[in-house]
């Protein structure tokens, strides 16, 4: 299983800061939102906009993900 | 030094912390709680953040400052939680040698801040509603 | 506020001053005394002001500054007599709407004050020299 | 009588933050610099780069001064 932390509105609209998803290690950063809209259809609507970080950093569509990665999953930021 | 709180921010040590004679310029930003954006009155905020990588990306933003202006001290504050009118969520403090570059790295930690550290926040409209602030 | 002082300035004082909730963006501005210019060493710095002259002058650059950015509140304060190594010899604060205009005003009246303001400075460098400095 | 407040190095020169010069109503920055420096010759070195405020503001060499102006003469502004 995958630990996909949630922020903000990613957050509020699952229920719950930490979404757990079935994973295989190779697995990209795509498959990963499809895979949490799947599982948590009130993420559909905000899919384009939603970014995910692995181990701190912003990763692309196209990146790899371990069950092992610091994985997280939110809105574009809107800090300051 | 660079840190999230739940507290007030106490921007008078902040802007301590990076005062120091090698230095003859310091700027100090302030982000501060608006009652009004585009016609509409905000009544509170909530800040949420992912502090771990918020810390991590400020740090990263602090070494693109150092590579660009010669700068002497930085110390950045982003307050999280429930924060009201004219409350301070964020403050950044520089110190260079000479203005130009405290204003200039001042901005940019402030504009950079503002695209890429994981903070967001919730308007607290005035006819009750609330709203995820998502910038497009 | 514009205000010319012998005593230590005050900046916590000075810029919650110019905080408000109709504005999202303060910048401070202090500028402090360095120890190195140019390879020399100062001691210590003197600084004569002809205050009557310099608040209205100070005056005349926040109403400048006023018709070219949206400024809420605006303080100025800047020391005179003798001042140490890093002592703080003017700070400037601005409270506006949004950032880059608070960053822009702020830049705006130190290097206007630099200018225009009838306050000179004196070196005295480590050597045991002295000097009035005036760009040229 | 014009009183004529100095600051900075024109004071040190000087050796006093007022000078009195003789004064005819009329006459004109550049001839108060004039005056200054016969009185002062000390101030020679500095003349070209000597400024002079009537009222708060600086004036132009051609602008008339009176008597019962305020008046001061300074070198080139350093603060901040």
């Amino acid at each position: 299983m995958l630990q996909v932390k949630l922020f903000a509105k990613a957050r509020e609209v699952v229920g719950s800061p930490v979404a757990e998803v079935h994973w295989t290690d190779g697995q990209t950063v795509l498959q990963l939102k499809r895979v949490l809209v799947e599982k948590h259809p009130d993420l559909q609507p905000m899919i384009s906009r939603l970014l995910v970080a692995v181990n701190n950093d912003y990763a692309a569509d196209d990146a790899p993900i371990k069950t092992s990665d610091e994985v997280a999953c939110f809105p574009p930021v809107s800090g300051g | 030094m660079i840190a999230m709180t739940n507290a007030p921010i106490d921007y008078h040590a902040l802007t301590e912390s990076v005062r120091s004679s090698q230095s003859g310029a310091v700027v100090l930003f302030l982000g501060t709680v608006r009652e009004m954006t585009e016609g509409r009155r905000t009544m509170a905020l909530e800040y949420e953040g992912y502090p771990q990588m918020a810390e991590a990306k400020l740090a990263e933003l602090e070494s693109q400052a150092r590579s660009r202006w010669p700068i002497d001290r930085v110390a950045i504050m982003h307050r999280l939680g429930h924060l009201e009118l004219g409350d301070i969520s964020v403050a950044i403090a520089v110190s260079c040698p000479h203005r130009k570059q405290a204003f200039e790295a001042g901005q940019f930690l402030i504009d950079e801040l503002k695209v890429s550290v994981p903070i967001w926040k919730k308007e607290n409209w005035d006819d009750g509603t609330t709203e995820w602030v998502h910038p497009n």
